[in-house]
């Protein structure tokens, strides 16, 4: 069964790529000030250097504002369908394991439409790098509220406030079996790229949530986080086997109460040793690390999981390969059985 | 293993033309099995034949009860067969509740075979009998055969000491063996095949004696005084084999992959009466095959958009219900033009409706089941040998015009049979494909003369490019919302799906040229051929066109019909094809509606014929 | 706060009769606000008038991008009008690039208002041109005024010390009240509003002082030798509001929860242009409205089903693709028999198409979009004024019948706007509803003479019962897989949907007896008059029937269509309505097609007319 | 805006509510020993004793052969379509608060096609029964794999077995932030009813997981949990601030490790004051336990979490209650809102 139609490629040189190379001429359409721009020029730097010639790119996306991101990229895309990113990625991946496949998505598309999708994709752990541009509101459909707005939050269709509990995107993830899972800040330029290169390195779906600003419906809504005067204080950056410390000096720290509660101590206080480690490969620790919320705890940020698992499309060639070995010559054979002659 | 032992025959054989039997018990009594040994014992024996199995509701009903009955018919001959029959001449009654479900359909004067030993009161009262209809003279119009079939399938393997719960389920191959005989037909397919199957060599050893003591019983019983014999038909010299819809179609696509040279890729969610395409899919994957059973039909279309985006040759199965969650993807799949088959198995509706039955009423959703101006292509298979071609067909539209591309198939033809002659595939014109390769003038939505636009994948440098569902601008594919350009675009794709209709031959017309013209589409081909025939045979004029082509039609169906002074349109469904047709030509086509969730019979077409024709 | 200080006007005034207006800018240059307040300020002066807003696609463009243009036109005149007007008459530009795409809308001859500070070479190029069209003399046959509006604005509220981004914003009430001071207008109401709205005194200031500042502007200026004037209409007498089609279908559901007793229940998920309806019925819980802005269309659909079944007046509204999604959902509502009204506020497809644009192309997936048989009630509104009643009528038809009711707007109607009657409570007939609270003899599929079914909430002693999506038995309700009781109820449901046209009134026909008939639906209605209006004084025979009811037709359509030669069939999609008026009628209709993503002018639909009528 | 229309009933009396008063005279089609007949036998038993008129109880489901349950309940119901039930729930309780709302769902209808109303109906906490019948396989369809089916099992759309990692319903709902999570057994006579019982009290969605077994196509699933002779060995009750202990004798006792893995340990061994207490309100303690999976550690079986939180149908009431107090009249005065007057 050779597939002998597909074009046999000569593959650009990965090593020559700019950031300029992943422009499309198509002018980005987000409203002054959107944290979008920040996030796509940060892509737009990072993806050249993952050795990946370019026509192996693809963006996809659903719709929203956000999901407008693979008009602005020189790559392979598909704007698809309101939430249902996650399937034709799939598709991408299963059929063609050699593409490096990029999904684009909202809080409203990824989580609320596109909730059901987003965990299966998880859980089959297809090997595709999904970027949540959080907002906590709908954008594009100019301003309702959304799954990740708080309670209480006056959008158009709530004009007394939204009663609906918000997800944590982070804990659904967590809970629908993610084997990498992350959180960084539109405008934090040091550490978005470098979440943006693990994510990419990681095979299996990555799941990285960025907070991202959106000036006109939702504006500020990350402020304490992003503003760079207090960051240092409100967020928790994570290191695989290190204590878990912040602030402006490292000065605080985080312990595990006896009631397996985080809180913050004063390191020189309490002393490094008694810090929680933390570590991205245990369950238990990612677990409590994502809970952290509220005004007295640092918001974490940074890769909270990543374990290996084999990717759905690698189990998926595998059967292809073994039965392949085992299976006749074609699709006649095939036919032929259960076959008696009429003469 | 030891073969053949059992008696000689010496009973009288009469020949008969066609034969039509029904087996008929509960859920677990192994009738549809029953019923295929049957039918490819039949088949090897040279008859023509169609089969008609009928499940119960999907989910098992209590033992016994009218809801747990299954049914499965065949209907064999010396001469060529259309349908699986109307009335059987023979009822094989494993328990009350399949009596009485299945005799109004016995042909008066017809042979029953009842199982004696289920007769008891509490399966009397759990079908509905008062009395024991076995005795109190109800069947009296019916030649009747009651024997303790279960008993005698026990004593036949005592010796074996199997526990009596699988003991019993050895019953129905008693029931075969009796037909057998009574068919006088040869065992030895079947005989081979309980070899095969059972690997556990006592159950092998027990099925087969019951086999044989049913054939046994039936020359040595005194109920039998003689037994039929249905002469080889005149088939067409050739290699045949037994087949279902559904896996005809899952045959046309592996087909339709190998010649394309492309991969296959089957995104579909289970549902009744389409899953077993996935299932056989899944079980070819050495083939190059790549079965996704999604998390729903959404994603089942969307993943296979994205896999025909990437490449492959996409497909996604389902039945009505899915159908309907697949609406915005094929409106997505349109406006990117990328090659896509959905295969609709369509059965009982509306909503979840009768889950298990045929149906043809998802047409009209079928053609415009979507939101905007988003047509595609809409082709059916008239039987179950022919969804092979259909699936090859859909494939080759789908790739030729950048399309998606629905087929509408139908519970009775996914899981009836019917003897086929194996296609050569090396006789069946390759499927061309062109991926786009030079980067020079590329345009995402230039077109050919067909109107097809270039399939050009990931991976390959240069082309690199983004599509979407916004409107797009003429050749760039660039978003746009000019108003002349978007009814530019959208006329341009509707044209293109027009344009199929540029490469069919013509319509093909059986019987006469004048008169009445009989018009139908999808799994009736066979109650509507054979009806019309009949009507020929009773003096009519009239003729029969069987449409292929949904949308497009053929050219030159609006002369076809134009020659005719009435139209007739049998459907199951409550007049959906005679909207279209009325829409498409004026013509005074009048609806034949059947929706009761079963086939057409043969009968029941002439019935309704006849009204109109006799009538005036 | 100060009022009316603005100059005494001392130029000539000529009175005109009909004048268009378009005010067109970048997305954040307020043009919407600025055209609403000229409309209600010429509602007030007691002209008739209608509106188009014309935005941008959903997200915001690049400033000065053509893009990002969005447009407000507003239609008023001393006689009757019918729509927005074909070619404005006035045409504010706030920037090149709205210059760019309206101008070839505006009249040989018009007045064009250009913001000359916005013409910088950077904003010329953004817009495609070369050089300055102010200078070109490209717009040699248009009447230009231009003026530096910005720096005009910053002058007039230079002391008030904003800063310069605010006091930039305000120039679109500088261009109001110059347009103001052009048609004569009184600024009370707009400075009311002004009032009102800007909490922050100094904002009102600036926003009073730059309004008044394009009055005088006017006044003074030499550039404008005259203004003009139009005199009130010879409207009805009585008690009006402005009114959008949204708005309308909103308040049509609360009225009809208060004229039913029942609690409004609305299932949504937010999509452009429906969103609004939702906005709306949110700010209205206060009148017991219970809104719930879903996880996606299917659950809000399915959400209002669970309200109905529970007993509230149960409402879901979308667009385009959300229906697609509800369609299984809608299939259901259908089967079990509950009621429900599904909006589809229709915008521009296939696919995501053009979602800020309007299109009457969802007629087919209205009609036709479920699996199986599954026929529901569709009306459409004529008007935004019209919303209003047709959401009302489909409350009661739903509530009647017992069925789910599909109410097609579109993107046109729902934001345009126009001066309204507003109706008497009072005088609106009651919606009878009558729940079943008699345990005796109750069985939840027994039918009144109407054909529905009756209505029994959970919570009443004595009525459990159970229904779904699996076929039913008649009366009983129970699940059912009987042929014949399949067949009886997919007629029983479908003829209780026909019988919703035993209780409409006779068709309205404007116009001759014979000759030609134009039919339209929906949005189209006030260009078809329009035109039809013109044929007819050019001496044509020619009549204009519109339907509000497209399942069922009513009752006497057939006959009056017989009446006349020719059927011409003006709709925004690829030939819908004609399709079924062809095939319910055996009529040779013609379309006349529009698919733009923008409503029917006048001169469109009296040129496609003529085409047909005065070639022959 | 009285809403005069609905009919004023009285209610019967639940005080004499007996279990037969809530079989419907349907016969049960379910298959010979399926779990499903033991659960609908515990839930009519139950219901009678909660003291709630039966008129007031709605059964709704999706589509499955467990979602042929309200068929078989003298209740009101609604067997509507695949996956959707939390959305009916949803409705019917949003309308009306007065309603006892239960759902029942299984693995392919509430995790499949379902999953993302099943997730948005425990964020908002809407006062809903769920029980999941989590068989690991679609039944109704006969015999494919479903999303809680383990890696590898073969069934008739995997014949080389499933190569997606399975979901975890219990993590799943905890990722949702579920209000009250429970896992239970078809077969636990003892068990399922008291479940069922905490279920039924708790306010806002109760989502009670009850592992069924399907002995025609996934025979014996949960043997090793419900075989009388294991399964105080494999399971492991939990008990709301007691120290977790297992066993015959009770003699297994959970401590957490240094990594907060929890460990299986000899109770006489380590002492009762060093093992782990449970507490259904903590949520790490909730998310620790919802992990112990595996061979070597007991399936926790019982409330997993339980807390407060205000329902949505509470929540709507109350802004309909504050927006009534400053609404106008009726209907009229929106009409006649910006009216003018032409004479
Ligand atoms: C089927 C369907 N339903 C609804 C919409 C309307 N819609 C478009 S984007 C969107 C939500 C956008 O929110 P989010 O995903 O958070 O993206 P953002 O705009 O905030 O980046 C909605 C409801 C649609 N396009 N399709
Ligand atoms: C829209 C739709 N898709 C698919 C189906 C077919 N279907 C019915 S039940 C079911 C899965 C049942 O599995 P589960 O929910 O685990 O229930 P069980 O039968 O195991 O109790 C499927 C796929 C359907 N009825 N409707
Ligand atoms: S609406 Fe918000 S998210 Fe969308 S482009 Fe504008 S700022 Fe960005
Ligand atoms: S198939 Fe399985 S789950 Fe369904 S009724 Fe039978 S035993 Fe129960
Ligand atoms: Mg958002
Ligand atoms: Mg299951």
């Amino acid at each position: 069964m050779a597939h002998s139609v597909y074009p046999a490629v000569t593959h650009t040189d990965p090593s020559g790529q700019t950031k300029k190379d992943f422009a499309s001429d198509v002018d980005p359409r987000w409203c002054p000030g959107c944290g979008d721009y920040s996030i796509l020029a940060q892509v737009q730097k990072v993806l050249p250097g993952l050795g990946i010639p370019k026509e192996n790119y693809v963006f996809v996306s659903g719709i929203g504002c956000s999901s407008r991101f693979p008009y602005y990229m020189d790559t392979y895309g598909i704007h698809s369908i309101h939430g249902r990113g996650p399937a034709f990625a799939t598709g991408i991946k299963s059929q063609r394991p050699d593409l490096s496949v990029w999904l684009i998505t909202g809080d409203g598309d990824g989580l609320s439409i596109g909730g059901n999708h987003f965990i299966h994709l998880m859980r089959r752990n297809v090997d595709v790098n999904v970027l949540l541009f959080n907002n906590r509101i709908y954008g594009l459909t100019k301003g309702q509220y959304s799954p990740t707005s708080q309670l209480g939050t006056k959008a158009k269709s709530t004009p007394m406030g939204s009663i609906d509990y918000p997800l944590d995107p982070i804990h659904v993830a967590l809970g629908a079996g993610a084997t990498f899972v992350a959180r960084t800040l539109d405008t934090h330029l040091k550490h978005l790229p470098e979440i943006l290169k693990r994510g990419a390195e990681h095979k299996g779906t990555s799941f990285i949530e960025i907070y991202q600003n959106c000036p006109i419906f939702n504006d500020g809504e990350f402020v304490q986080l992003t503003d760079k005067t207090r960051r240092e204080d409100t967020t928790l950056e994570l290191e695989h086997g290190k204590p878990m410390r912040f602030g402006k000096q490292r000065e605080k720290g985080i312990v595990l109460d006896g009631s397996l509660n985080p809180q913050v101590v004063d390191v020189a206080e309490v002393g490094e040793d008694r810090l929680m480690v933390f570590d991205e490969t245990n369950e238990m620790c990612s677990l409590v690390v994502s809970r952290l919320t509220g005004p007295d705890v640092p918001t974490p940020i940074g890769v909270m999981r990543a374990v290996e698992r084999p990717t759905y499309e690698h189990l998926l060639n595998e059967q292809l390969t073994t039965a392949g070995h085992a299976a006749g010559k074609g699709v006649q054979d095939l036919l032929n059985q259960g076959k008696w002659v009429v003469t | 293993m030891e073969k053949g032992h059992y008696r000689k025959m010496d009973k009288a054989v009469q020949t008969v033309e066609t034969v039509a039997i029904r087996f008929a018990g509960d859920s677990g009594d192994g009738m549809q099995l029953t019923g295929t040994q049957f039918s490819d014992t039949t088949a090897l024996a040279g008859n023509d034949l169609a089969t008609f199995p009928d499940f119960p509701a999907e989910i098992r009903a209590p033992a016994g009860s009218l809801a747990g009955v299954s049914g499965f018919q065949i209907n064999f001959s010396s001469v060529a067969v259309h349908t699986p029959g109307d009335q059987p001449d023979v009822l094989v009654a494993m328990n009350p509740a399949a009596l009485r479900v299945n005799l109004p359909d016995l042909r008066h004067g017809g042979i029953l075979i009842a199982n004696s030993e289920q007769f008891t009161k509490k399966n009397l009262k759990r079908a509905g009998y008062e009395a024991n209809p076995l005795e109190d003279g109800t069947l009296k119009n019916y030649r009747v055969f009651s024997a303790d079939i279960t008993g005698m399938t026990l004593k036949s393997i005592e010796e074996l000491r199997l526990n009596t719960r699988a003991a019993v389920r050895c019953k129905n191959f008693f029931a075969l063996g009796l037909v057998y005989w009574l068919y006088n037909r040869d065992m030895a397919h079947t005989e081979g095949w309980i070899n095969n199957k059972f690997k556990e060599p006592l159950l092998a050893q027990a099925n087969l004696r019951a086999l044989r003591a049913g054939y046994n019983f039936g020359e040595t019983t005194e109920m039998f005084e003689q037994h039929y014999e249905v002469q080889r038909a005149q088939i067409e010299p050739g290699v045949y084999r037994s087949i279902t819809g559904n896996e005809a179609l899952g045959l046309g696509f592996l087909a339709a992959a190998e010649l394309s040279g492309l991969g296959l890729f089957l995104g579909s969610y289970p549902i009744t009466p389409a899953s077993d395409i996935l299932h056989f899919l899944a079980r070819h994957k050495g083939l190059g095959v790549r079965t996704f059973q999604a998390e729903d039909e959404i994603a089942a279309a969307c993943a296979a958009i994205g896999a025909a985006y990437a490449g492959g040759l996409a497909l996604t199965t389902t039945s009505g219900p899915g159908l309907a969650l697949k609406a915005e993807a094929i409106g997505l799949a349109h406006i990117l033009e990328v090659p896509l088959v959905i295969v609709d198995v369509q059965r009982g509706g509306p909503s979840t409706g009768l889950p298990t039955k045929t149906e043809q009423a998802d047409l009209m959703q079928a053609l415009f089941g979507r939101n905007g101006e988003a047509p595609v292509p809409v082709v059916a298979p008239q039987s179950a040998g022919d969804c092979f071609y259909t699936a090859i067909e859909a494939c080759r539209i789908a790739i030729r015009y950048m399309t998606p591309v629905l087929l509408l198939s139908d519970g009775y033809i996914a899981n009836s049979s019917e003897p086929w002659p194996i296609p050569d595939m090396s006789k069946i014109p390759p499927i061309d494909v062109q991926f786009r390769t030079d980067p020079e003038g590329y345009m995402p939505y230039q077109r050919d003369k067909r109107g097809a636009r270039p399939w050009a994948i990931p991976g390959v440098p240069g082309l690199e490019h983004r599509i979407g569902g916004l409107e797009k601008e003429d050749l760039t594919g660039d978003i746009s919302y000019d108003p002349q350009n978007h009814e530019r675009m959208v006329k341009l794709r509707s044209e293109k799906v027009m344009n199929v209709a540029a490469d069919l031959p013509p319509t093909e017309v059986f019987g006469d040229e004048s008169g009445t013209l009989v018009v139908g589409w999808g799994s009736t081909f066979g109650a509507i051929r054979a009806g019309v025939q009949q009507m020929r045979a009773r003096g009519h004029k009239i003729a029969h066109v069987h449409l292929r082509h949904l949308h497009p039609f053929k050219r030159d169906l609006s002369d076809v019909i134009g020659r005719y002074e009435r139209v007739l349109v049998p459907e199951l469904n409550n007049g959906q094809l005679v909207k279209l047709l009325r829409s498409a030509f004026l013509v005074d086509a009048v609806s034949l509606p059947k929706i009761e969730g079963q086939p057409y019979k043969e009968r029941e077409i002439v019935e309704a014929l006849a009204t109109h024709l006799e009538a005036n």
